[in-house]
């Protein structure tokens, strides 16, 4: 038996305090499993030390929230007797170790964290951030990552409808992949995680355990050090066939009345779910590990409780049902062993051979779990830069500007991923991916999810709490900008490493940032995920709080619209008021001298004005297209539209005293750009509404063109924002 | 008339179809999974798209060995009209129904797009309601569907008027600017000699709905019933 | 006993993801590569414990399942 | 010269397709079949004629694209 000294503990992760603790709460030294278990359970990853004190300042809570945070996954009321599962969750560190298999198992862990709780998958998401085009990883990881992304979603038939894609050097070491599930599921057929019954049975469902991934879980949680591509743990291999297997056979267990509780075995595997299924429930658990179904000869009860073998399930069940459910995993031919009993003791005990290995009090050990209030230092706020000075070195016609802004890797079209996702197949796929929100129909029904991921990293970077703000609110906004009413979040907080005082200033910032918008917008949180210690050598990334949004369509028939200009001669109206901010706009980041000045200030009041209005708008079937103004600014956005409908614009010029190329690229928050086929009633009811609508063109022709200055054809705009990315990936 | 579904693990366009069919054909179509050889008498059997066996060593290889295809075939031999659409085509090859094989994108990648496809022959069950040499437009969403026959099959195929779908331009032209995959003549579909069986990669069923761009795909299935339910 | 199987695609059978390899390792400065074929090579454990009843049933499984007659050739080599 | 390379997966991953290939060969009846592993065959055709140098050329081909060797293991012979 392995002797547990000093350097034995540090290699678990844990500091002399915390496993001065861990003695505390075993009245003795724990043997080698006991302390892998505490070690995983207390990894920042599994206990969320870092940054459990700041999440407790997101608000949760809704009319229409039936689970919040805690669960497995956020759980809302859509109404009609159905409800929306969803969460997004990371798998940064190791897509970048292994790309494929990196984010093939991101997606289905994401996928199970849905169905565990007895809901249909209906629709992925994935936001990635990758480094630099121009450095040497970068197109192997893109490449890995999306087609690891497409191979287990598209073989599991459930359609990828979009996300997100950023380039920048700060990601260079330390890319970013988080993916999203959106489910439906019955109201009052949802399954939670805490275990209940003294006597009922523990039962392991999937497929085999193996040596996989054994210390996944402090991984995640560690710096990576230029040698982190020497000692590589072992990587997981997603099966997306047996996951396929295992959610039918879940869904079709869960129909019937046999289950207690179910857990999916996500990071830290068996260990993770039995003792969150006993701590919630405030009960035991038995195990016998020569019961679990193995891959491998010669496991250990250490190697058994820490493997992150994927595509495994724990449940209780119900007495009397271990029959029934039995055959409903032979017929999926999946694992199925009943591999211990809940228990009256509030102990994890595990016995193997005979012996037993483990015995740990459950309760302290995720009560007592270190949460830290680390040193926090606020970002220093950059000074605004105004629209003038902004412009004043760029000299550029704003029709070649809005070329290259296309064209860039920022802006282009992100053709090339979604093509690679099947993102039509289970049949209600409305809205593809290309738009401001995906729309998913829900099955058999004419109402709709709204789904989007949103976050700006160059504003958070700059001044994490407008950031913060700006990543809510644009992801309310782009679900506005399809008529769906916005109704919640899950998030992905992605940032460095949290011991530095910095690194938690800006996490702090975001939290309140976020904070704010989800208060002011009636947009809580139901779930999210956190990954620390995105650094190498010292080097973080940007901070990142991804932000994925779900919102409802009444009526995919009458209250929807896309942003593809649909007829010639509509008004084009531009919604919201532009004051030409450009500190942190693309226009500077790609054009000018680099991204300067401050991000642009989010009103929240403005936001939701805006943002009602324009909604109405959309559900009483009065504007042919709409689309939010988010990067790039106001020409981007026209751009995009006359592109995706393949119809021409004419604006005016414009009528202010703001340079023109602040005018048109700025990146002024709260706006939309809508067309209509009749502009004065919408331009009064705004004038009521106390909300900024003026008439800036019309579309029709060939061509995008601005009054008194320069034109360039739709073809051109498009096939400079359709093939960057294409050639990027296809050259040696 | 009453259609059957074939349902392997790994099949995952079954539920699709199965809407498809219900909005064309009275009666609700049977789920009929793989395991069982017992298929009730059916006037047209659908082999769905999917991962059957998660595309596991060639795509369809493994459901082709199931119990059920052993019926399937016999009834194709006995005259019941099959539609194999996607991974159902790949199954079917591999069952020999069809002639020729599908083998990996030219591109390797998985490719989910609309395409153009020009109706080749309209002397068949299945594309009796198209104009010969009209263009449609179906999504595509597959891996491995790059047809392939060695050169004898293929002017076998060609001279008895059995290739029902090519890839075409937007203007209905042939061309390999609009093969999508690498399919020799770029050959989307496929019938086989009697003309009852039909394998095609574009996925009829993701079209036959306005709601989700298109219904060039309802054309097939309303084609189908109206055959199925009048012979000629 | 094991037996292990290579499987080939014919000759005249297009190979893209030998030609995508052969530019990719252009593209990595490794340019005295003529050809790249690639293949599928299957490794079985087999209870049997007689050759020739073995070389049968693996030809037989090939046949059946792991290779597709119409485009790939199969080689079996047994080994105690 | 010819380099034949044999691209597996490290003992203790999993391999999902052999799992599956495995039951399907139950499935057709061949019992008696223990594991299966499924990897690549790699054919390079070299135009190097040392064959120290066309080692180590291929080698370093299997490290940086053929092989994933974070998960595979790879074995190269050198042919005439
Ligand atoms: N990784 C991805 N996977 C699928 N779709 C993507 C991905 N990245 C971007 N997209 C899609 O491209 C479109 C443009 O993305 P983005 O510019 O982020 O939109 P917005 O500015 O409205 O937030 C969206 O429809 C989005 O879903
Ligand atoms: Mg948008």
């Amino acid at each position: 038996m392995t002797k547990i000294t000093p350097q034995i503990v540090a290699e678990h992760g844990l500091t002399e305090k915390e496993y001065k603790q861990v003695l505390k709460i075993m009245g003795r030294k724990p043997n080698i499993t006991e302390l892998g278990i505490f070690s995983v359970m207390w990894s920042e990853h599994c206990s969320y030390k870092s940054s459990k004190y700041w999440l407790k300042k997101l608000p949760t809570d809704a009319p229409w929230v039936i689970c919040g945070p805690g669960e497995n996954a956020g759980v809302i009321d859509i109404g009609d007797g159905k409800a929306c599962v969803f969460k997004m969750e990371s798998h940064n560190h190791p897509s970048f170790i292994e790309p494929y298999q990196g984010a093939a198992t991101g997606v289905g862990g994401i996928l199970r964290d849905v169905f565990t709780m007895g809901a249909r998958p209906v629709a992925n998401m994935n936001a990635l951030r990758f480094g630099s085009p121009s450095h040497p990883k970068t197109k192997y990881l893109l490449g890995g990552v999306v087609s690891g992304i497409g191979g287990y979603g598209n073989c599991m038939g459930i359609p990828t409808v979009g996300g997100e894609l950023e380039f920048d050097t700060s990601y260079n070491g330390n890319i970013l992949v988080n993916a999203m599930t959106v489910g439906i599921s019955e109201v009052d057929k949802i399954f939670y995680s805490a275990a209940a019954g003294i006597g009922n049975a523990v039962v392991y469902v999937g497929s085999k355990t193996g040596r996989d991934g054994i210390h996944g879980a402090t991984m995640a949680s560690e710096e990576f050090a230029e040698d982190t591509e020497g000692k590589r743990p072992t990587v997981q291999v997603g099966d997306p066939f047996t996951e396929k297997l295992l959610l039918e056979a879940c869904l079709e267990l869960m129909a019937t009345d046999a289950i207690v509780a179910i857990q999916d075995m996500g990071a830290a595997g068996l260990t993770s779910s039995s003792v969150e299924m006993s701590d919630k429930g405030d009960v035991g658990i038995a195990l016998d590990l020569d019961s679990v179904p193995m891959r491998e000869e010669g496991m250990t009860p250490y190697e058994i409780m820490l493997s992150e073998s994927q595509e495994r399930m724990l449940m209780v069940l119900k007495p009397g049902s271990e029959q029934k459910a039995q055959a409903i995993f032979d017929k999926w031919e999946l694992d199925f062993a009943v591999i211990g009993k809940v228990t009256d003791t509030k102990r994890l005990t595990l016995k193997w051979k005979g012996h037993t290995v483990s015995d740990i009090p459950v309760r302290p050990l995720v009560a007592e779990a270190p949460e830290y209030k680390r040193p926090y230092k606020p970002t220093p706020l950059p000074a605004p830069i105004s629209p003038e000075d902004a412009v004043s070195l760029i000299k550029i016609d704003p029709m070649e500007a809005l070329l290259s802004l296309l064209g860039s890797p920022d802006l282009c079209s992100r053709r090339w991923i979604w093509e690679q996702y099947d993102h039509m197949v289970m049949g209600d796929t409305v809205q593809r991916p290309g738009g401001d929100a995906a729309v998913i129909r829900i099955h058999g029904t004419s109402r709709a999810l709204a789904i989007t991921t949103d976050c700006t990293p160059r504003y958070c970077v700059a001044d994490p709490i407008e950031g913060g703000r700006q990543a809510v609110s644009e992801a309310w906004r782009n679900l506005t900008a399809v008529g769906a009413l916005p109704l919640a979040i899950t998030d992905n907080m992605n940032f460095g490493n949290p011991e530095k005082p910095e690194i938690m200033g800006q996490f702090a910032g975001c939290i309140q940032g976020m904070a704010e918008a989800c208060r002011y917008l009636d947009f809580p949180v139901v779930s999210g995920n956190v990954s620390l210690y995105n650094e190498t050598n010292g080097v973080g990334i940007m901070p990142t709080p991804a932000i994925g949004g779900v919102g409802l369509i009444e009526n995919i028939i009458n209250s929807t619209t896309t942003f593809k200009f649909k007829s010639s001669g509509d008004t084009i109206i531009l919604i919201g008021e532009t004051l030409g901010h450009l500190g942190r706009s693309l226009l500077l980041r790609l054009i000018g001298e680099g991204e300067r000045g401050a991000p642009p200030p989010v009103n929240l009041s403005a936001e939701r004005r805006n943002g009602d209005f324009v909604r109405t708008l959309i559900q009483t079937n009065k504007v042919s297209a709409c689309h939010d103004i988010s990067d790039g600014g106001l020409l981007v956005t026209v751009a995009e539209m006359a592109i995706a409908g393949e119809i021409g614009a004419k604006l005016f010029q414009p009528k202010t005293e703001t340079p023109d190329l602040a005018w048109f690229f700025g990146e002024d928050q709260a706006r939309y750009v809508i067309s209509t086929s009749d502009a004065t009633p919408i331009l009064e009811a705004a004038k009521l509404s106390g909300v900024n609508a003026s008439i800036i063109g019309s579309t029709g022709g060939t061509m995008l063109s601005v009054e008194n200055g320069n034109s360039i054809s739709i073809s051109k705009l498009r096939s400079h924002h359709d093939t960057w990315l294409d050639n990027f990936m296809s050259e040696a | 008339m009453k259609a059957a579904i074939i349902v392997s693990p790994g099949s995952n366009c079954d539920r699709d179809v199965q809407v498809a069919l219900e909005q064309n054909i009275t009666s609700p179509p049977v789920m009929h999974w793989h395991r069982d050889p017992e298929l009730p008498k059916v006037d047209l059997i659908v082999v769905p798209g999917g991962f059957s066996y998660g595309d596991y060593l060639r795509a369809g290889a493994m459901a082709a060995h199931s119990p059920v295809i052993r019926e399937v075939i016999d009834r194709a031999q006995k005259g019941v009209p099959v539609l194999g659409i996607c991974n159902g085509f790949q199954i079917l090859t591999e069952c020999h129904l069809l002639p020729g094989t599908l083998m990996k994108n030219t591109g390797l990648k998985f490719i989910c797009r609309d395409v153009d496809v020009r109706v080749e022959t309209n002397n068949s069950i299945f594309t009796g309601n198209y104009a010969k040499g009209q263009k449609i437009k179906m999504p595509i969403a597959h891996n491995e569907g790059s047809y392939f026959a060695d050169t004898k099959t293929l002017s076998r195929i060609i001279d008895n008027d059995l290739v029902a779908l090519r890839y075409c331009s937007g203007d209905g032209e042939v061309n390999e600017d609009a093969n999508p995959n690498g399919a020799l003549l770029n050959i989307a579909g496929v019938l086989n000699e009697e003309r009852n069986v039909l394998g095609m990669m574009p996925h009829p069923e993701r079209c036959s709905d306005k709601q989700l761009g298109g219904e060039d795909g309802r054309t097939l299935f309303s084609g189908l019933a109206k055959a199925i339910m009048h012979p000629l | 006993m094991k037996a292990r199987i290579h499987i080939n695609l014919k000759n005249g059978v297009l190979d893209p993801q030998g030609k995508a390899i052969k530019q990719a390792l252009e593209g990595l400065g490794f340019k005295g590569v003529n050809e790249v074929r690639i293949g599928k090579f299957i490794e079985l454990e087999l209870l049997e414990t007689d050759a020739n009843t073995a070389r049968k049933e693996t030809e037989d499984m090939c046949k059946k399942l792991l290779a597709n007659t119409v485009i790939e050739n199969y080689e079996i080599d047994l080994e105690e």
